[in-house]
């Protein structure tokens, strides 16, 4: 049974470091800021739940383990929270995604 | 691996010489603060350094593991208040450069010197 | 009262004074200068009636607090100081008395103060003539100069104060920057600053070391005016003429000379300095003063002026006779800081006059005055011929013993020096004389004036008589110098 | 295991890092500082395992927390820089030049 | 491996504050500070001291970004070019650095288990704790009563600053009119506008506290104490006035409580003090405070703990406050 | 366990935990009153210690009851003794006769929180005096150096903000630099108590962070003592801080720092590195000469009366180096006595100066002409103290210039170049100080003159009690000489 645990927290651990990594690679490499919001937010969310998922697993029935929830439900609020706010005050600001992509090819 | 057992302390000194450039070199009142700021993170890496056990673990004793080694509990104490000491300064130091803002107009320290020289 | 309680009291009674003085200088002036006769008087009184003690041989001594470990404030009196105090307690009774004059007939500002810190030096001349040791002898060595800065600068226009600096500047520098080292250098060399008869220094400092250190004493005593330190005092000159007369003849100048005498006697002792041969240049320095400062009185043309280089010219007689080390010329030194101090005196007491009476400070412009003011010019001549050393004046009694001592000495230059000066002291003193009694006035009547006001005259008397009368009645003053004498011996 | 994944994690970080460095747009320094923070709890929460000391999650549960403040303490920050810019009628946005 | 995990953060740790301090954005260089304060912290955990780390997470990331905002609020972020020739600056620099990293050479390894540091006092903590006190937190011990003077001396650090910041903000032209207290400027309305992070956000706000509350309280067992939970009230506190204004928030903690807190928490820990020296012990000596030397001090040290919260928590609070209700002049 | 066994805690606990409270004051003068009597407590408490200490010898404190190298140990000697006396007697002073200059400069909404600073200052400094650990020497510094910070911003003029800033970077910088020193003595020793560092020291075979250690602790705590060339963040700070705040901290607040490092200097690192007197001395002797020089210098032509006296301060903490830094029991004797001297000295100057500016509206030498006629008290106090500066003999600055130019001396050749310098600045002290005595003695009076009253009465009976202690202790030194004679020996180690 253990073994099994094991290899599913494996398997979600690396699921979620590769999602993680690429979110990474996403931010630096994507062109405009939007698009590097999208790259970030999205894989924030997920990278977040297979990792702390898999910790989770390795926990057991724990203490840690309701801690390692509480983390995870917290992350998910604020992340996309964060995210909003974030487009929201650029957007305000007068960043729009099309002029903000010209202004970037100019460069 | 010796080698890089000294790592972290080039690393505080550059740290700290990075913090104290910014310090001593720029005239921006806010900017100094910063460089306060990592001048004096620095110092706190300096401490926790020191008191790093190798195989050690953090000095909260768990019940039930016996032979657990730990690192030095001393030097965390003193970096806590260190820390403390620290935002205290900041906040001083904030304060003190939005007087100035208001009664200068300016927190760029050569022209607050021309503005004093001035009048 | 004892004997120690009579030093204090010396130098209470004119700082009780003083403090009379401020507090009842802005209701009255008579009674301010009541006050100021008071206590003038009680100072007398105190200090003569401590004479017939020394006279029997009693050296009172009293201690008031230890500084430092052997280094305490300690008064002790002993002849010189005694003829020190005596005769500077007795002059500032004449000297009230042409103040009374002076600062009334020439309407001065800041009677007051005047008063007040006049006082306060004459109580710091007391500390320096009965103080037991070096450090409480500089401790009011440097009162008296504070205390003296005022009044030098007391007219307070630019040109005075600027005066003044330099007289503050001069003394003050001189003092901290070389009389101070030297004391130090003392009292680390022999652990005790206490002046003993015979010296402290023998066997503590040689060679040319003890040359340096008389350097250091000499020229760090400013106030002696021994080229090249004298400019502060005719700098000084700006003052008001009884603070000339102060400075010349009570107290400033008086006490450099007291505390080279002093410091030859009781720190080196003079059997040492005679057998130290570094310390012969101070011999030259006295006599290159003599000369130098009575060449360049010869070219002054303001009297007053002309009155303070005669002072330094005067002033290097004496320190010359304490270098001539023989008991003769010790008692002739300290004869010649009496002389000097009634003849000189009357001199600018009689400037003053002068001054007060027709505004005149040129000596071209005398022609005929002493035929307008018959008793201030009686006075002037008596006091330059006492400046000449001419008999029956007080001059020739304590230049007489100088030769002697220079004769016991077998120093021939000293002798050279003197017939020298005496020449030099008659041709800047003489012209004056036939200008003032010969030449005619040639003034508009406008000017028209007769005598000084009564108080100054009747102190310009006083102080001629005493030169006159010092003459015949030196004696008291010389049993008390021999027991000088018999001590260094 | 749990080194893989704080290497990927750390990766992540520096990836983030260098795009706080680049800019262009303080917007995207906000972005990287964000995901910076996220990183760091994870990075945290595993570390806490790979020490084996589980009972450390706190840290990363204040972590979370100080991050979500931090981005919204910007957001209110924009706020009054906009309102001010409005009040005082200052030209042009300084927030959203790309100079650096 | 995890020696190798510190240096590649600290590597980033540096690049970072290059970045710092050569960006001419002020607004970026605090956002970088951020990172600066993340990394540190971490670097802090992996060495083993997790209470640091939280410390210097709430400090360093919290409460110092958003005091660096309200400034920079208030004095514009754009730093002007220097005339400084920094020559002479980074000739001192380089000397000072040349000496320091001359002396590491001769310093113990990291993580050397024979250096001094190790043999002396340390081991005696780690030992007498359990004995003296009872509970696992070796930090928190030595913190509150092997050195407990030095916490109150921190406290106070932390009254000064407090003092300071209102004493300095309560004069010149920005400065609230002290007749009428507070005039609701236009900033302070929050971010109602935003409606999302306000839910979001309001939500939240219960759990920190509480989460603070679990950090205070929970401070002998793990990482956390007075100052951590003070740090992170703090912090929600302050969440909820971005959220609902200034004005809103002072109304549930008015300035007058906040430095009530202060004042009470560094009495607290000074009377805790002050009964143990009445009680016959030195100051600052809880084992009198009860007939069992560790039960008082295990009294002792929760009330000190809660003196550092409620100061340290006041504090920040109105030194926050105190930076929102300047007015923006000029 | 009697209350005299509590006085070292007491000593920082009364100031302290006073403080808190004296924020809450709301009433008319409430806040002063309890200040002052806090202040008079903690001079109590002072006198106390110093007469215990007198009697009996050093005193230790175990904070908490933890013996020291565990827990935090307080130590009272002779050396602290004379520094808390300074200290509380400069703070009590200063607090009871100078209501009305800090009336007139403060609103009185922000006084109590002046007055809790001013209680946080005396008892960081006092802190720092009678710590026994290097790391709580830190915390105290710090809680000293922020509210002298809150002090000095209390300064009416706008260029208060801009030096107290200055102030507060090189403050934190000399902090942190002490705070990197401890670390390196620490790392290499294990403890943090001083007098165990000192036998721990002993057995440290890698020398160098010693040595760093003791650079660094060196220049951070000169930083703060102001010693030159560190010296900037001094005169503004000095000139642009309320009347009573410069009186107060120009009688103690370099000194203090002055003290921690001859403790480090002589205690901790003298007796453990080979050569480090000499390194001290050869390092110190110049920069005292220099900075004595230059400071004094710089005092010649500086027309604001303040800015004047805070050079000269800079000039006389190159006295104190001085003597100290001859490494000889007169030179240390000579170097301790000056800190209670000049605390006289400046004491005096400073407070007949806020006595001058409850009156004239600037402290340029050009706008004083003449102001000695209408207020004679006040000037002749500022006389006083000047005398003392210059050391005049009488006065309590002759004493330490005695002591001063003795221990030189006994340095042969080096020390006659040294006498030389030490009179030249003397010299120079007397100019400087004598120009204003000109100015304000015999100066044209300026236009607004006629308005002219003398200071308040309780304020210059303020000035005349410290310009008389001036003269008492110049004419009986002998308590300052006790305790600088036995503070002199124990650094040296002759004591136990």
């Amino acid at each position: 049974m253990t073994t099994v645990i094991d290899i599913l927290s494996w398997v979600l651990l690396l699921a979620g470091s590769i999602f993680v990594f690429i979110g990474g690679i996403g931010t630096l490499r994507f062109p405009t800021f939007y698009t590097r919001l999208h790259a970030a937010s999205l894989t924030d969310g997920i990278g977040t739940i297979l990792i702390l998922g898999g910790l989770v697993l390795q926990a057991g029935w724990t203490l840690a383990a309701f801690k390692l929830l509480a983390i995870l439900v917290f992350l998910l609020l604020t992340g996309p929270t964060a995210a909003y706010a974030l487009a929201n005050a650029a957007d305000m600001s007068g960043m729009k995604p099309e002029e903000n992509e010209v202004s970037e090819v100019e460069k | 691996m010796e080698i890089l057992g000294l790592y972290n302390y080039w690393a505080y000194v550059a740290v700290l010489m990075i913090g104290f450039y910014a310090v001593i070199a720029k005239s921006n009142l806010i900017k100094k603060l910063i460089g306060l700021s990592i001048f004096q993170s620095a110092v706190f890496l300096l401490y926790i350094t020191m008191g790093k056990v190798d195989g050690g673990t953090a000095p909260i004793i768990q019940a039930g593991v016996s032979d657990q080694i730990f690192s030095n509990p001393l030097p965390q104490v003193l970096i806590l208040t260190a820390i403390v000491v620290g935002v205290s300064t900041l906040a001083l130091g904030l304060a003190i450069v939005v007087r100035i803002k208001e009664s200068y107009g300016t927190i760029e320290e050569d022209q607050i010197h021309l503005l004093d020289h001035k009048s | 009262m004892t004997s120690g309680m009579q030093i204090i009291a010396a130098l209470l009674v004119p700082l009780i004074g003083a403090i009379g003085i401020a507090l009842v200088g802005r209701k009255s002036p008579n009674l301010r200068e009541a006050v100021t006769f008071i206590t003038a008087i009680a100072l007398l009184v105190i200090v003569w009636t401590m004479l017939p003690g020394l006279f029997a041989g009693e050296r009172p001594e009293i201690t008031l607090t230890e500084l430092l470990p052997g280094l305490s404030i300690k008064f002790q009196v002993e002849p010189l100081g005694m003829m020190f105090a005596a005769l500077a307690s007795l002059l500032w009774i004449v000297n009230s008395i042409y103040s009374l004059g002076y600062m009334r007939g020439n309407k001065e500002q800041h009677q007051t103060r005047f008063y007040v810190l006049f006082a306060v030096a004459l109580s710091a001349v007391m500390g320096i003539a009965f103080a037991g040791n070096l450090l409480t002898l500089f401790i009011f060595y440097e009162i008296l100069t504070l205390s003296t800065y005022p009044l030098v600068a007391h007219k307070g226009d630019g040109k005075t104060v600027a005066s003044a600096r330099v007289y503050m500047g001069i003394l003050l520098a001189t003092s901290i920057g070389l009389f101070l080292p030297a004391i130090i250098w003392t009292y680390m060399a022999t652990g005790t600053l206490d002046f003993v008869p015979g010296g402290i220094l023998e066997g503590h400092v040689a060679g040319p070391a003890v040359g340096l250190l008389l350097v250091l004493f000499v020229f760090g005593v400013g106030k002696a005016a021994l080229m090249p330190v004298h400019r502060w005092l005719p700098a000084a000159m700006v003052a008001p003429t009884p603070v000339s007369a102060l400075l010349h003849a009570v107290a400033v100048v008086k006490a450099g000379v007291f505390t080279i005498t002093k410091i030859i006697i009781y720190i080196f002792g003079v059997d040492f300095l005679a057998v130290e041969p570094s310390t012969d240049w101070l011999l030259y320095a006295a006599i290159f003063t003599v000369i130098a400062a009575s060449i360049v009185a010869l070219r002054q043309t303001n009297l007053k002026r002309l009155l303070a280089y005669s002072t330094i010219a005067q002033l290097s007689y004496i320190i010359m006779a304490a270098a001539l080390l023989t008991p003769m010329a010790e008692i002739g030194a300290s004869l010649h800081i009496v002389a000097h101090a009634f003849g000189k005196i009357t001199l600018f007491f009689a400037a003053g006059c002068i001054y007060v009476a027709s505004k005149k400070t040129e000596i071209a412009q005398l022609a005929g005055i002493g035929r307008r003011m018959p008793w201030t010019m009686a006075a002037f001549t008596i006091g330059a011929l006492s400046m000449i050393g001419v008999p029956p004046t007080a001059g020739f009694v304590s230049k007489w013993y100088i030769l002697g001592g220079a004769f016991q000495a077998d120093s021939y230059i000293v002798i050279a020096t003197l017939v020298l000066s005496t020449v030099l002291n008659a041709a800047y003193f003489l012209p004056i004389l036939y200008i003032a009694w010969f030449r005619n006035d040639e003034t508009t009547p406008a000017n028209n004036h007769g005598e000084a006001p009564k108080a100054m005259v009747i102190a310009v008397t006083i102080t001629a008589a005493l030169t006159l009368l010092f003459m015949a009645f030196n004696q008291p003053v010389l049993d008390l110098e021999s027991q000088l004498v018999g001590i260094t011996r | 295991m749990f080194y893989v994944v704080s290497i990927a994690i750390m990766l992540t970080m520096a990836l983030a890092l260098v795009r706080a460095f680049l800019g262009p747009s303080v917007y995207d320094r906000v972005l990287s500082v964000n995901v910076f923070g996220t990183k760091t709890t994870l990075l945290l929460a595993v570390i806490a395992f790979l020490y084996g000391r589980p009972d450390f999650l706190d840290l990363a549960l204040a972590y979370a927390m100080i991050n979500f403040i931090g981005i919204l303490a910007v957001l209110k920050f924009f706020q009054v820089r906009s309102n001010q810019q409005q009040k005082n009628q200052l030209p042009g946005d300084d927030l959203n030049d790309n100079r650096d | 491996m995890v020696t190798l995990f510190a240096v590649f953060l600290l590597t980033l740790l540096v690049l970072t504050a290059i970045a710092v301090v050569q960006t001419k954005n002020l607004f970026v260089a605090v956002m970088l500070m951020g990172i600066f304060s993340l990394l540190m912290a971490t670097v802090f955990f992996i060495l083993d001291a997790a209470d640091v780390a939280l410390t210097e997470a709430a400090v360093g990331a919290g409460i110092s970004t958003m005091l660096f905002l309200a400034t920079l609020a208030l004095t514009g972020e754009h730093e002007k070019p220097s005339k400084k020739g920094p020559w002479i600056s980074g000739l001192v620099v380089a000397i000072t650095s040349l000496i320091l990293i001359d002396a590491t050479f001769e310093q113990p390894y990291l993580g050397d288990p024979m250096a001094p540091v190790q043999q002396h006092v340390a081991p005696w903590y780690l030992e007498m704790t359990p004995e003296l006190m009872d509970f696992p937190n070796v930090v928190t011990a030595v913190l509150a009563s092997f050195r407990g003077y030095d916490t109150l001396g921190e406290v106070f650090v932390v009254l000064t600053a407090c003092i300071g910041v209102l004493f300095i903000l309560s004069a010149g032209p920005g400065a609230p009119n002290p007749k009428s207290p507070r005039i609701p400027t236009a900033p302070s309305v929050g971010l109602r506008h935003h409606l999302i992070p306000r839910v979001v956000g309001k939500l939240l706000i219960p759990f920190i506290v509480l989460f603070g509350l679990y950090v205070q309280f929970h401070g002998e067992y793990s990482p956390g104490g007075g100052f951590q939970a003070g740090a992170i009230i703090a912090a929600g506190m302050i969440l909820y006035a971005l959220l609902e204004g200034e004005k809103q928030a002072l109304k549930v903690l008015p300035q007058s409580v906040l430095i009530g807190m202060v004042v009470g928490g560094a009495m607290l820990y000074g009377m805790v003090g002050v009964v143990g020296m009445l009680m016959g012990g030195n100051f600052l000596d809880y084992s009198v405070l009860s007939s069992n030397p560790v039960s008082g001090q295990q009294i002792g040290i929760l009330i000190i703990e809660i003196g550092v919260g409620l100061a340290v928590c006041g504090a920040l609070l109105a030194i926050f406050h105190a930076f929102a209700a300047r007015r923006s002049v000029g | 366990m009697s209350i005299y066994q509590h006085l070292p805690a007491l000593q920082v606990v009364v100031p302290m935990l006073i403080a808190p409270l004296v924020v809450l004051m709301r009433g008319r003068g409430l806040a002063w009153a309890m200040a002052t009597a806090t202040s008079m407590m903690a001079f109590i408490i002072a006198v106390s210690l110093t007469n215990i200490v007198l009697e009996t010898g050093a005193v230790s404190y175990a904070m908490g009851s933890w013996q020291a190298p565990y827990g935090i140990e307080l130590r009272v000697t002779a050396f602290s003794a004379l520094l808390l006396l300074i200290v509380t007697a400069a703070s009590t002073i200063t607090l009871l006769f100078g209501k009305q200059s800090i009336d007139s400069q403060l609103e009185e909404h922000r006084q109590p929180m002046f007055y809790a600073a001013w209680l946080l200052v005396l008892a960081g400094l006092v802190g720092i005096v009678v710590a026994g650990d290097a790391f709580n020497i830190f915390v105290f510094m710090e809680v000293s150096s922020l509210a002298s910070y809150i002090l000095i911003a209390a300064g009416p003029n706008r260029k208060a903000m801009p030096s107290v800033f200055k102030y507060l970077i090189m403050g934190t910088i000399g902090a942190t630099f002490y705070l990197i020193g401890v670390g390196l003595i620490y790392m290499m020793t294990g403890t943090l108590n001083l007098a165990d560092m000192e036998v721990r020291l002993q057995e440290v075979q890698d020398i160098k962070p010693i040595i760093v250690a003791a650079g660094f602790i060196t220049v951070g705590l000169a930083l703060k003592a102001a010693v030159f060339p560190l010296h900037v963040w001094l005169p503004n700070s000095y000139t642009y801080a309320p009347h009573m705040v410069t009186a107060f901290f120009a009688a103690c607040a370099t000194k203090v720092s002055l003290f921690v490092l001859l403790r480090f200097e002589f205690l901790v690192f003298h007796q453990n590195l080979v050569e480090h007197v000499g390194h001290f001395s050869t390092f110190l002797i110049p920069l005292a000469v220099i900075g004595i020089l230059l400071a004094s210098g710089v005092a010649l032509f500086e027309s604001h009366l303040k800015r004047l006296l805070a050079y000269s301060s800079i000039a006389q903490v190159g006295y104190i180096l001085l003597g100290a830094s001859m490494a000889t029991a007169s030179g240390l004797t000579a170097g301790i006595i000056h800190m209670f001297n000049h605390a006289l000295a400046k004491g005096a100057l400073f407070f007949a100066i806020a006595c001058l500016a409850t009156q004239v509206s600037s402290l340029r030498l050009e706008n004083l002409g003449g102001v000695a006629r209408k207020m004679p008290w006040t000037m002749a106090a500022f006389v006083i103290g000047g005398l003392s500066l210059v050391g005049i003999p009488g006065t309590a600055g002759f004493i330490s210039k005695w002591l001063l130019i003795s221990a030189v001396l006994e340095k042969g050749t080096l020390g006659i170049f040294l006498v030389v310098a030490v009179l030249v600045s003397s010299l120079m002290a007397a100019v400087y100080f004598w120009r204003i005595v000109e100015v304000a003695y015999f100066g044209d009076a300026p236009k607004q003159s006629a308005e002219l009253h003398e200071a308040p009465k309780w304020m210059l009976l303020g000035t005349w009690f410290v310009a008389l202690a001036n003269i008492y202790y110049g004419l009986n030194p002998s308590l300052p000489l006790l305790l600088s004679n036995q503070a002199a020996a124990s650094l040296l180690g002759q004591l136990p």
